[in-house]
Order: C-alpha cells, then structure tokens, then sequence
C-alpha cells in the first residue's frame, strides 16, 4: 500500500512538471489527466475510495474532457507550439521557478518539523461515512456548492456564448 | 440673545447675497455691506452701554465674569453647548472684524465681477466664522467656527484670486494655505479632546465649557504637550516662522478682499486664541514655554523683514512685513506684563489697519498698472493722484512711525517685556531698523524713482478716498489717543497677566544681571 | 513499512501545489495557466483527504468534495473567458491583455 | 507773571494746519498759494514764538508746563502730550521758528518754478512741527515722536527730487542711519523707564540721582543709548556718513535741517538730560572726545571737496562736533550758545550758497564757478560774513564768541587734548571756508553758467539774507539764551585763570588761519594743483574728499553682506523645505504607478511573493 503511494506519487510529480513544461497544449492536457489519474490512485492507496472515485469521474473526466473540448475549438494544436516555445524563453521562467522552490522548501520545512507522528495504515474511510457528514452537519455547506455550481454555470453558458451561435452580432459584442 | 444675531447676521447676509445675483451686479454688493455695518453698529452700541471695566478678577472667583453670555445645551451627553461670551478683548476683536469686513466689500466693488454673489457668500461666511471664533467660549464650539473660517477663503483664493508669479498658480497657494491650516487644527483638536478626557477622568463627566477645564489639573508634562497641540495651531495661523510658507502665497494669489481679510482678522483669531485658550489653559506651561516662543517672535521679525526687502511682487512684501510685525505680537503676549499684553491688543488693531490699507492701496494699483511686479512700477509719484500719498501714511505706519498706533503698540510691547526679557527687547529694538528697510523699499521702487512714462492714471474715486482716509483717520486716533481701546481691554489683560503673576519666566534674564554692577 | 507518515503525503501535495505556482506564474498562455490552477486546486484536494485520513475523520473527504465542485465552477467560468480573450483578442496571451496599466 | 500757556501749542498746531490745507489740497492749490500758506503758517509761529519769549524773559524764568491729555495710561506707564517751557526750550524755539520762517521765507524765492512746491512746503511745515514737539516734549515718549517725525520729514525732503534715484538712495540712507540711532535712543527709554518708573524728563532728572550711586553700571548704559540716538541724529563720528550725501536735498532743506535744527536735536538731547551724563561722567568724556574727534576728521574733509554744499555739510559736522566738545567737558550753556550762533551763520552760509546756486542755474562744482563777487553781491556779502563768523574772526563776529567760550571751558575744565583738538580746528575751519570763498568768488570764471549768473532780486530773497548776516555778527552774539536755573554750571564759571591768554591766542589762530589760506590759494594756486596731482598728495586728497572711507567701510561692512543675505533667503528657504515635503510624495507617486503594469503574471508573481514572505516570517519568525 505505501508503494503504491510512492510510486503513484512519483507519477503525479513527472506528470504536472511534464503539463508546467510542455510547449503543445494537447500534450499537456494528457499529462494532465495522467497526473490526475496519479492522484486518484494514491486516493485509493490512502484509503479514501470515494474521492478517488471522485476525482476520477469529476475531475478526469468533466473537468479534462471539459478543457479538450475548449482547446479543440480553438484548434491549438500545433500552430502555437513554436510561439509557446518563444514565450518559455530562459529567463521568463527561471525567476518565477526559483520562487516555487522557495515557497515549496519553507512548505517542506514546517513539514518536517511538524513530526505529528501521525501515520496513515490504510483502513478504508466508506463512502457512508462520508456521506452521513455531508448530509449531517455539513447540509449548508452542500447547498452552498451546488448555488456555486449555478452561478458558474449561468456564468459559463452566458459569457462563453460563441458569436456564431447568436443572432450575428459581431463578435465580442458587448454581451 | 444679541451674541447669537451677531453670529447669524453674516451667515444669512451671505445667503441673501448669493441669491441677490439675479437681480443685476449691485444688490450683492450693497446687501454685504449692509450686513457688515449692521454687525459693526451693533457692537459699537454693546461698546457704548456695557461696561468692561470689569473689577479686577479676585483671585478667588473661580467663574470668569463675561459682559454678556449666552448658553443653550447642544449635545448634552458630551456637556458641549452653543455658549457664547462676550468680554472686552472679543468686543474689540469683532469691531475691527466689521470694519475690516466693510473695507473689503468696499474694497472689491470693482474688482470682482463674476460670480459676485457666491463672492460675497463666501466673503460674509469668513466674517460670520470669524464673529464665531471671538464668540464662542465652548472649545467644541471654538474650533467648529476655527474650522469653519478655512472653507470660504479656500474658495475666495481659489475662484477669485490672481495667478502667482514664476508660474505658482492660485490653486496651489488655496490648497497649501488650507493644508496648513487643516493639519494643525487637528492637533488643536486632539489637545481639545485629551483635556477633555482629562477632565472626564478626575470628574467624571465630559465637559468642553471653558471654565469647567480651566479647572483640569493636568500633570507637568502633559500640560506641556496640550499646550504645545494648540500652540502650534495658533502658530501657523500667526503665522511664526517656520510654519509660515502659507501666507506669502495666499496673499499673492488672494483677491484684494481675501488679503484685507485675511491679514486683518484671520491672523489676529490666533492671537486672540493664543491669548484666549492657550496661556489660560495651561498657565505654567506657557511660562515655561515662554523663552522659546519669544526667540520664535524675533526669529519672525527677522526673518519677515530680511525677505520683504527682497520679494518682487509688492503683496508678498506686505505679507511678510506682516509676519514681522506679527514676530512682535508673539513677544508681547509670552512677556507676562500686563503693558505688553496691552500693547499686544493695540499692535492687533493698529497691525490690521495698516495691513488692510496697504492690501488695498496694491489693489487699487493692480487696478490701475495690472501687475504687482516692482520692476514695472517706479516714479509713480505725481501721476495717481493721492493714492501716493495714502501709501506714504501707510507706509509710515507699517515703519512704526510715532503718531500712528502701531507705534504705540510697538513700544508698549517693547516697554513691557523689557523687565522680564531685556536681552529680547533689545534684539527686537534692532528689528526696528529693518522694519524702516522694507517699508522704505516698498515707497522707494513703486513711486520714487524714474518713471518708465509719464502716462497719467486716474486719481482715486470717492469710494476709494473715503476708505483709505477712514482708515489712515483711524490709524492717526490710536495713535495719538488709544485710551478707549486699552480700557475695554484692561480687565481681560489684567486677568492673563494675572496667570504669569506666580514667578518670572524661567529663561528670561533679570535685570540685575544686566546691572553687573554696584547697586 | 507501517503505513504512510502524513507528512509524506502533505508534501507531496506540496510539491504538486509548488509545481502548478510555477506554472501558473511563468506560463503566458491561457490554457496552460488554467492548467496549473487545476493542479493547484487539485493538490489543496490532496491536503485535504491526507490529513482527511491521516486524523481518520470523514470531513477530509467532504472537504475534498467541495474542492472539486469549486474546481468544476472555476474551470468553466475560465474557459469562458478564455473562448471570449480568444474571440476578441484572436491570441491567448495574457500579457496582449494589459489594459489596465498604471 | 507766568507765561500764558494757553498759546503755546500754538506754535506747533500752526505749521501742522499749514501742512493739513497743503496736504488736502490734493494738488488745486496754486504755486502762490502753497507759498502763501508754508511761509505764514510758520511766521506765525515765530510771532507767538516771539511773543511768549517776551512774557518770558520778562517772568521770573521758572519752567512751566502745560498737559493736554495723557496719551497712554496703563498701569504705572502714563505718557502725556505734554508740553515743558524753560530757558532752553525757549532757546530752540526761538531758533526752530525764527531761522525757520527766514528759510521759509528764501525758500519761497529758492523754489519759484519747480514742479510740487505744495508737497515741499507741506514737508517743510512738517518738519517745523515735529522739531517744535520735540523741543518742548515734556516726557521722552513725546521727544521720541519729534525725533521720529524730524527723521521721516528728512527722508521725505532730502528725497525730494525724486525722479533721480541717487536722491532716494541718499534720503534712504539718511533715514536708515538716523533710526540705527533712534533704537539707541528707544533702548534707552525702555532702561529709564524699567528703572524709574516714569518717563516725565523733570521727574527723571529729580530720581535719578537718588536710585543710581554715580558711575552704576545702567547709568552708563542709559547715559551711553541716550549718546548713541544723539550720534545718528546729530551725524557724528560713527553714525555721520549720511550728512554729506543728505545735500541732494534742495538748499534751503540743508539750510534748515541740516544746519540750524535737525542736527543740532542731539546736542538738545544731551543737554535736556544732563542729569543721567552727570551721573556717568565718563560717558560724558566719552561725548567730549567723540565731538573732538569728529571735529578734526570733519575739517579735514572740508578741505578736499569741490561741491560747495558739500563742503557746508562737512563744516556743519565739525562745528557740532565743537558743541559735543563743549558738552564733554560740561559747558552745557557755551554748547547750547555756539548751538544758537551756528545756527544764524551757517544758515546763512547755505542761504548764500542756495542764492549762488539758482543763480549759476544749480551749478554746485566750485572747479566750474569763480568770479562771481562782482555779479552776486548780496550772496558774496552773506559769504564774507557767514565765512568770517564760521572762522570765528574775533571781535566782530558772533562765532568768535561762542567757539571760543567752548575753547576756553574746556581749558577751564583742564581737558588739554580737548582744547588742541578745538585750535587745530579752528584753523582748518578758517583755511577750508576761505578756500571756499575764493574759489567761488574769486579767479577767473570758470564756466559760462558763472558768466551769465544773474544775481537774484525781490524781497524773499534778501531780507532772510541780510538778516542771518546781522544776526551772525556781534549783534547775535549779544542774544544770551536764558540757561540759567535749567543747566548745571559750567567749569569756566569757577576760575578765570588764563582766560585772556587763551582769547589771544584763539584770536591769532583764526586770523593767522585766514592769512594763510589766502596766501595759499591765491597766490600758490598751481602749486598746489601740482601738490594735489602727485603720488602720497593725490592719495592724501582723495583719502580727504571720501572723508576718511567710512563710506566704502560701512558699504563693506554692513550693506553688502546684508544685500547678499537677502539675495540668498529671496526663495524663503523654510518654505522650500516644506516643498521638499511634496515633491516626495510626488516622486513616490511616479515610482509606485510603474509597478502597475497590467500583467496578470506580475500580479500572480507579487502576491506569490508577498505570501511567501508571510510565511517565512511566521514559520522562521518568533
């Protein structure tokens, strides 16, 4: 179970740089839903089936497909590759990279100093349990997401309105 | 009940000025100067009735006598109420602010011509604010009015002022001067609010009556901070030198009325406040205070008279004279004896007549030559009439020429502080001289010397002859019989001397070291 | 090896989170940024159900829930406005859109 | 039978109504008219003048005084205008109104034609109104207010002719040097009145003796600021720079101001306050040397200038160094006597020369004039007469009585340096007057305007003429002011030792004087022309003609750095640094707005950034 977790996280780790560094967006988009999926699995090597299960059919597969989709639209694809190997000059990312580093070290340290002492065996969390807490106390807290969902919703549908679809305004009208 | 019309009488003069633009250009104009007369006529008829030769304050009486009082309960959960007093020293006060108030609607009869009624708005706002700050006994109410005085002449310097030499324009000279004024009024209102809560503290219940925190003990050096949070707010409206960078600019750039105002009435609240509030307030603080501020005294006349020699444009000349002279009011209100604290009151009146006839003798002038620069007058001697002559009268009075009451108000200054602070004096002595360089300047570069041509302007209409007479009239008066105006104010003088009657100042120099010798 | 220290799995949610900044702040094209916002988001996700399990408490998980709703939320609102940058702009570079300058 | 009083301010109300009608006739008034109204207002005045002396001298002589209302009282300070009547006041009155009206009078001829003759005689009563309070002040406020007034109506006439700005500057000056004295004099108000209480001149000179042991430390300052304010007024040695330049004024103002009245107010000073020098007589010393002094570098001066004005100027400053000798050695009533002589010759002396001038179309260089005694009678007459009296010619003029009474108390009073001082200069004065005489009178002419000079005519200006020249002979020297109860006795009283010797010996000085001084500059003109143009005799000369460089000195000294000073501070340096205040925040302004650039990544970066350094101050922090 630990290897498992090592392992899947070694994964997760190659597979964001590969997204952070990848010049053709398709390519990031896969190693993208690879990391996903990375995660998913140390999810499931921790024990928490249900949000494993979760982050593979929401987020790997709404979210993902969702970005896909827009990409595809535009047809990225190939064309931008060499602006985007422009723009990724040294010196654009070097600085910004040095201050991930930074801020992940100070996050390691506490980390490591933290010793908690606490150590994950691996018995499953159920879903139930999961469930009665959402529906049990937590009631306002999921109302409260799905009128997030709502708004985001209306929002998308309204300004992601593509100009063909209406009645011939000229593009980027003042909706 | 009259303290309250005096009050009220300027502010709904102005109102009814404001409106009194629609019906033509004149009714602005005279509605303001009826105004003004009538505040005028009736403090000359409370002069003439009430009596102030109040018995001499005995030590014990702890409520301070006022000619009239007047009190309404305002907010009564902080004890702030509308309480006005009257007593010799804001009588006089409020009669010069009339008169002055007079001379500058008369003064700007032509001058002025859009906008007149929201001119002579915010004209009688100043005076009403004024009447307001001589008035009001309560310190909430004080520095309500104190406040209250900045608006319209930010506006009257903004709207209706001239654009500054090298460039400095209008608006920067309103907003400087309101900067100034606004920041160190709030230092005076949190001195306020601390002696307040003082008081608060040992008695239990806010009150902002001044007889009840004349009463505050405060302990040595807190006495010495409050006092120095309103010191420093009289100071820069005094101004003392080193806050003083408003008043050149302001009166540059300030319409001729806004500078008669502003040199004749606003420059004396902060005496007045000084000799109101900041020395009764806190008594030893001020005696300890007393050697540094009569070094900042001279440190302005110096200061004020080394630049007017040097100042090209004619209203900033007469702004800094006024500085100087103003060095000297300092000295006289920190002496501690009761001669100069009288000489202080004569050398205010006197100060403000010449001041207001030399502002508006460069009006007339800018009237007539549509600039203010020195270089471009000269020899203007014969061809204007006699507002020359006029100038020569004012001109002897801002020199402290015997005969004129700035004289009288100069020496007795001088006379007073010299046994407590003869080194002072004797420095400030020398001040005279310098005060004969700028005054001479000033005569010397505008009407003697050679003409550039010999174009004729007009002489001075009757208007103008008629307030430059009444002025010079009354500036000859108390020179030669200032007994009316020291009688009204003997009483409140005696009672600030009365509060340095404990020990000399510390730092001044007793006679009998200068003696250094035999007795 | 008994079981998975928490501090392992917080750190790699750390990396993970460190490696999305990065990408986020040195990527000039929309669609990468959005990328690296989802990696951020997904590895607070992580945080959550780590500590979630390591205190064996159900509320990790709910939280992670949450997480993941305001994920979806942002993503589409982003893509929105990305498809909108694209029309109006006919680039995705987010420097090209600096109207707002000082 | 006392005095009636009651006329008394009479003599200053007229010239100051004289001054009001001129004043307010915002210029409708007729040239005729202005000169009716100046010169009678101050005839006037010398007729009352005239009339109390009679009943004077014809009293018992006892001071009286007259209080019209008390100017200020305010606590235990209570100036009054008040006026006080003794022998010495009555002194000066008699001289400020008579020789004044005389003036006046030429003054009418003098100024025919110029343009503002109402503003010169509004001046000139003015002044005879300032000088008459100060005269008869019975407190030092009300002195002060003549001596102020007299000081201001100098400024006004010496810069009269205001069109050229070398006048202005000189009346500036003038001014500027006399009020360094007056805060002499107000220093030493403020001291008498911190001391005594009391600023009435009786009550000064009765306490004074009884608050200050002789020689006490504040006496001497008193007796000291009192000389100071006398010094600037009277222009001597160290405040006298502004006499000279003071002849840009027109003549007859030199005649009466700067001859007979105005600079003669020091000598007054000291006189009326004797009480304070006697109670610090080393002060008094001080007073005497300081007139000696003046005395000698004033003669010297005369002797090399070319302006004749100037020359009179110089002249006038050493005969009252003269006055200032005699009051150092304590011969008030012989000071005040040469006060009064003085007063008759040398205004006649600037008379004469102000005939000279109008007529030589105001020509002043002697170099252009000469020939001109058989043109101008009656001005060469007043020369002779006025130059004889100034050299003291004994026996028949007045000046050889007075200067020699003063030679003879400082013998009295065995001040030896005092005396040599005083015969040195008498003979300067004999060789620099007849220098003048012959150089204006005598020769060749030197230029057309000395040929065509027309000799003036009319009543205005020869009665003032010939009536100063009577006054200035012995005749004048008969008038003994009356000093008697009001001055304390002077040395000469006591002995009589020496007393002819010295007369001879004072008498052969003067003569001898003239004698060389005609020999030299009629017969040895082009000698000493070469004297004068070779090396140390040139530098000699110009050393003299600039009086010693105390000009250049003062101008170094004082006017400059002061110029400098105020070029420096013109941009009000405290200001600026409140400026500095604002340009800060508006350069922070500038430097913050570029950090807005509009980058979504900057910001991204920025607030990465912020964040981390939050939590590296709280994780590393405590």
């Amino acid at each position: 179970m630990e290897l498992a977790f090592y392992l899947s996280g070694l994964v997760a780790v190659l597979a964001t740089l590969g997204v952070v560094t990848g010049t053709n967006a398709v390519h990031a988009l896969l190693y993208l839903i690879v990391s996903l999926i990375a995660v998913a699995i140390v999810f499931f090597a921790l024990g928490a089936p249900f949000a494993g299960a979760l982050e593979i059919i929401v987020y790997a597969g709404a979210i993902m497909v969702l970005f896909v989709f827009v990409v595809m639209i535009l047809n990225l694809g190939q064309g931008a590759a060499e602006q985007e190997r422009i723009w990724l000059k040294a010196q654009t990312w070097v600085g910004p990279s040095i201050l991930a580093a930074v801020l992940l070290g100070v996050l390691v340290i506490t980390l490591w100093r933290g010793n908690t002492g606490l150590v994950i065996e691996g018995e499953t969390l159920t879903a139930k349990a999961v469930g009665a807490t959402l529906f049990g106390p937590w009631i306002i807290v999921v109302e409260l997401a799905a009128m997030l969902l709502l708004a985001a919703l209306v929002t998308a549908s309204h300004v992601g309105r593509l100009p063909s679809a209406t009645s011939g305004e000229h593009s980027g009208g003042d909706q | 009940m009259i303290l309250l019309w005096l009050v009220l009488v300027p502010f709904i003069g102005g109102l009814l000025c404001w409106q009194a633009d629609r019906w033509g250009e004149k009714a602005p104009r005279w509605i303001a100067l009826i105004t003004m007369m009538l505040v005028l006529i009736m403090t000359l008829v409370l002069w003439l009735q009430g009596d102030y030769q109040l018995p001499a304050m005995n030590a014990g009486a702890d409520s301070i006598r006022w000619a009239m009082e007047w009190k309404v309960p305002w907010i009564p959960r902080f004890g702030i109420d509308v309480h006005l007093a009257l007593d010799g020293l804001s009588l006089v006060l409020i009669a010069l602010t009339g008169f002055l108030g007079m001379l500058a609607v008369l003064c700007s009869w032509k001058e002025i011509d859009d906008r007149i009624g929201f001119f002579h708005l915010n004209l009688l706002f100043i005076l009403g604010g004024v009447v307001g700050v001589f008035l009001a006994i309560d310190l909430f109410l004080f520095f309500f009015f104190w406040e209250m005085m900045l608006v319209p002449m930010y506006f009257l310097i903004a709207l209706w002022g001239h654009s500054g030499s090298e460039g400095k324009t209008r608006i920067r000279a309103a907003i400087k001067f309101f900067i100034y004024t606004q920041a160190s009024g709030l230092l005076m209102l949190v001195a306020i609010l601390a002696l307040v809560f003082a008081h608060h503290a040992n008695t239990g219940e806010y009150s902002f009556s001044y007889a009840d925190l004349l009463q505050t003990p405060l302990s040595e050096n807190m006495a010495m901070v409050l006092m120095l949070g309103f010191f420093i707010a009289f100071a820069v409206k005094l101004p003392v030198v080193p806050l003083h960078g408003w008043l050149p600019d302001a009166h540059a750039q300030a319409p001729t009325a806004g500078s008669v105002d502003l040199a004749g009435i606003l420059l004396k609240t902060a005496a007045y406040g000084m000799l109101r509030f900041a020395l009764p307030l806190f008594p030893e603080a001020s005696q300890t205070f007393a050697p540094i501020a009569m070094t900042l005294g001279l440190v302005g006349v110096f200061y004020g008279a080394v630049l007017a020699c040097g100042q090209r444009d004619i209203k900033r000349l007469i702004a800094y004279t006024s500085i100087s002279h103003m060095g000297f009011v300092l000295i006289g209100i920190y002496s501690g004896s009761e001669l100069a604290l009288q000489g202080v009151v004569v050398l205010m009146v006197a100060h403000a007549f010449s001041a207001a006839g030399l502002f508006i003798m460069s009006g007339q002038l800018f009237e007539r030559l549509n600039t203010r620069d020195l270089q471009e007058m000269g020899g203007l001697w014969g061809r204007m009439g006699s507002l020359p002559g006029f100038s020569l009268c004012f001109v002897a009075a801002s020199l402290g020429m015997p005969g004129t009451a700035n004289f009288v108000g100069e020496f007795m200054v001088l006379f007073g502080t010299f046994p407590t602070a003869p080194v002072v004096v004797i420095i400030g002595a020398c001040g005279m001289v310098f005060a004969a360089i700028y005054s001479l300047i000033l005569m010397q570069r505008v009407y003697f010397g050679p003409s550039l041509n010999d174009q004729k302007f007009e002489g001075l209409d009757g208007r103008e002859f008629t307030m430059l007479l009444g002025i010079f009239a009354l500036v000859v008066l108390f020179g030669l019989y200032p007994q009316p105006l020291l009688d009204t104010t003997s009483a409140v003088m005696g009672e600030v001397q009365g509060l340095f009657q404990g020990s000399l100042p510390a730092g001044s120099v007793p006679m009998s070291s200068l003696a250094g010798g035999g007795q | 090896m008994n079981g998975i220290p928490m501090e392992h799995g917080l750190i790699l949610a750390a990396i993970l989170f460190a490696i999305g900044l990065a990408g986020l702040m040195f990527r000039r094209n929309m669609v990468f940024v959005l990328m690296s916002l989802e990696i951020m988001l997904n590895s607070a996700g992580l945080a959550f159900i780590v500590a979630g399990t390591a205190w064996e408490q159900p509320e990790g998980q709910a939280m992670f829930l949450l997480v993941i709703t305001l994920a979806a939320a942002e993503a589409s609102v982003g893509l929105a406005l990305l498809i909108q940058l694209y029309q109006r702009f006919r680039t995705l570079d987010t420097d090209a859109v600096s109207g707002m300058r000082g | 039978m006392g005095v009636s009083m009651s006329y008394l301010p009479l003599t200053f109300l007229l010239p100051l109504l004289g001054t009001f009608i001129l004043a307010l006739s915002r210029g409708h008034m007729s040239e005729r008219g202005s000169v009716w109204v100046g010169v009678s207002s101050v005839g006037l005045a010398a007729l009352v003048t005239a009339f109390i002396t009679i009943q004077f001298m014809s009293g018992d002589q006892s001071a009286q005084t007259l209080t019209l209302w008390t100017w200020i009282s305010v606590g235990n300070f209570t100036p009054t205008i008040g006026l006080a009547l003794d022998g010495l006041s009555i002194t000066m009155l008699g001289i400020i109104t008579g020789v004044g009206f005389l003036i006046h009078l030429f003054a009418a001829w003098y100024m025919r034609g110029e343009e503002g003759i109402t503003r010169f005689f509004a001046y000139m009563n003015l002044f005879v109104f300032s000088m008459v309070l100060l005269v008869l002040g019975d407190n030092l406020m009300l002195l002060f207010l003549g001596w102020e007034g007299v000081g201001i109506c100098s400024y006004l006439l010496i810069g009269y002719y205001y069109r050229d700005s070398a006048n202005g500057a000189a009346a500036f000056k003038a001014f500027l040097i006399t009020r360094i004295g007056d805060v002499f004099l107000a220093i030493g108000l403020f001291l008498i009145f911190a001391e005594l209480g009391t600023l009435n001149i009786a009550a000064i000179l009765e306490q004074a003796p009884a608050h200050w042991a002789t020689g006490d430390s504040l006496v001497r300052w008193a007796a000291l600021m009192f000389l100071g304010g006398a010094l600037g007024k009277s222009a001597q040695l160290p405040l006298h720079t502004w006499l000279a330049d003071a002849m840009a004024g027109p003549t007859p103002v030199s005649a009466l101001i700067h001859a007979a009245t105005m600079v003669t107010a020091g000598v007054y000073l000291i006189a009326r306050m004797h009480g304070i020098f006697d109670l610090a007589p080393d002060v008094l010393h001080l007073v005497g040397v300081i007139g000696a002094a003046t005395l000698l570098m004033a003669g010297f001066a005369a002797l090399a200038q070319t302006d004749i004005k100037r020359i009179l100027a110089y002249s006038t400053m050493s005969q009252i160094g003269y006055m200032f000798l005699a009051l150092g050695v304590g011969a008030y009533d012989s000071a005040i006597f040469h006060l009064m002589t003085h007063a008759f010759f040398k205004a006649l002396l600037f008379l004469s020369a102000g005939a000279v001038i109008v007529s030589c179309h105001h020509e002043q260089d002697m170099r252009k004039l000469g020939g001109l005694w058989r043109r101008l009678p009656l001005a060469y007459m007043g020369f002779i007469v006025g130059g004889a009296a100034l050299s003291a010619l004994p026996l028949v003029t007045a000046g050889f009585y007075s200067k020699d009474d003063i030679l003879w108390q400082s013998l009295a009073a065995d001040q030896k340096g005092l005396l040599l001082a005083g015969l040195v200069g008498a003979l300067l004065t004999s060789l620099y007057t007849v220098r003048l005489i012959i150089g204006t009178f005598h020769g060749e002419m030197k230029s057309d305007h000395a040929r065509n000079a027309e000799p003036g005519r009319g009543l205005q200006h020869g009665l003032p003429l010939i009536l100063l020249a009577v006054l200035s002979t012995f005749i004048g020297a008969m008038i003994h002011p009356p000093l008697s109860g009001v001055l304390p006795a002077s040395p000469g009283e006591s002995t009589e030792a020496g007393h002819t010797a010295l007369e001879l010996i004072a008498a052969g000085t003067a003569i001898a004087g003239i004698a060389l001084a005609a020999w030299l500059f009629l017969r040895k003109r082009e000698a000493l022309a070469r004297l004068v143009s070779g090396g140390p005799g040139a530098s000699l000369w110009t050393l003299w003609n600039q009086a010693w460089g105390f000009d250049l000195l003062f101008d170094r000294l004082l006017v400059r750095p002061f110029r400098i000073l105020v070029f420096i501070l013109r941009r009000d340096i405290i200001d600026a640094l409140f400026g500095l205040v604002a340009s800060i925040t508006k350069g922070l302004n500038a430097g913050l707005t570029r950090t807005q650039t509009g980058r979504v990544r900057t910001y991204a970066t920025s607030m990465v950034l912020g964040a981390t350094v939050v939590l590296i101050f709280l994780a590393f922090g405590q």
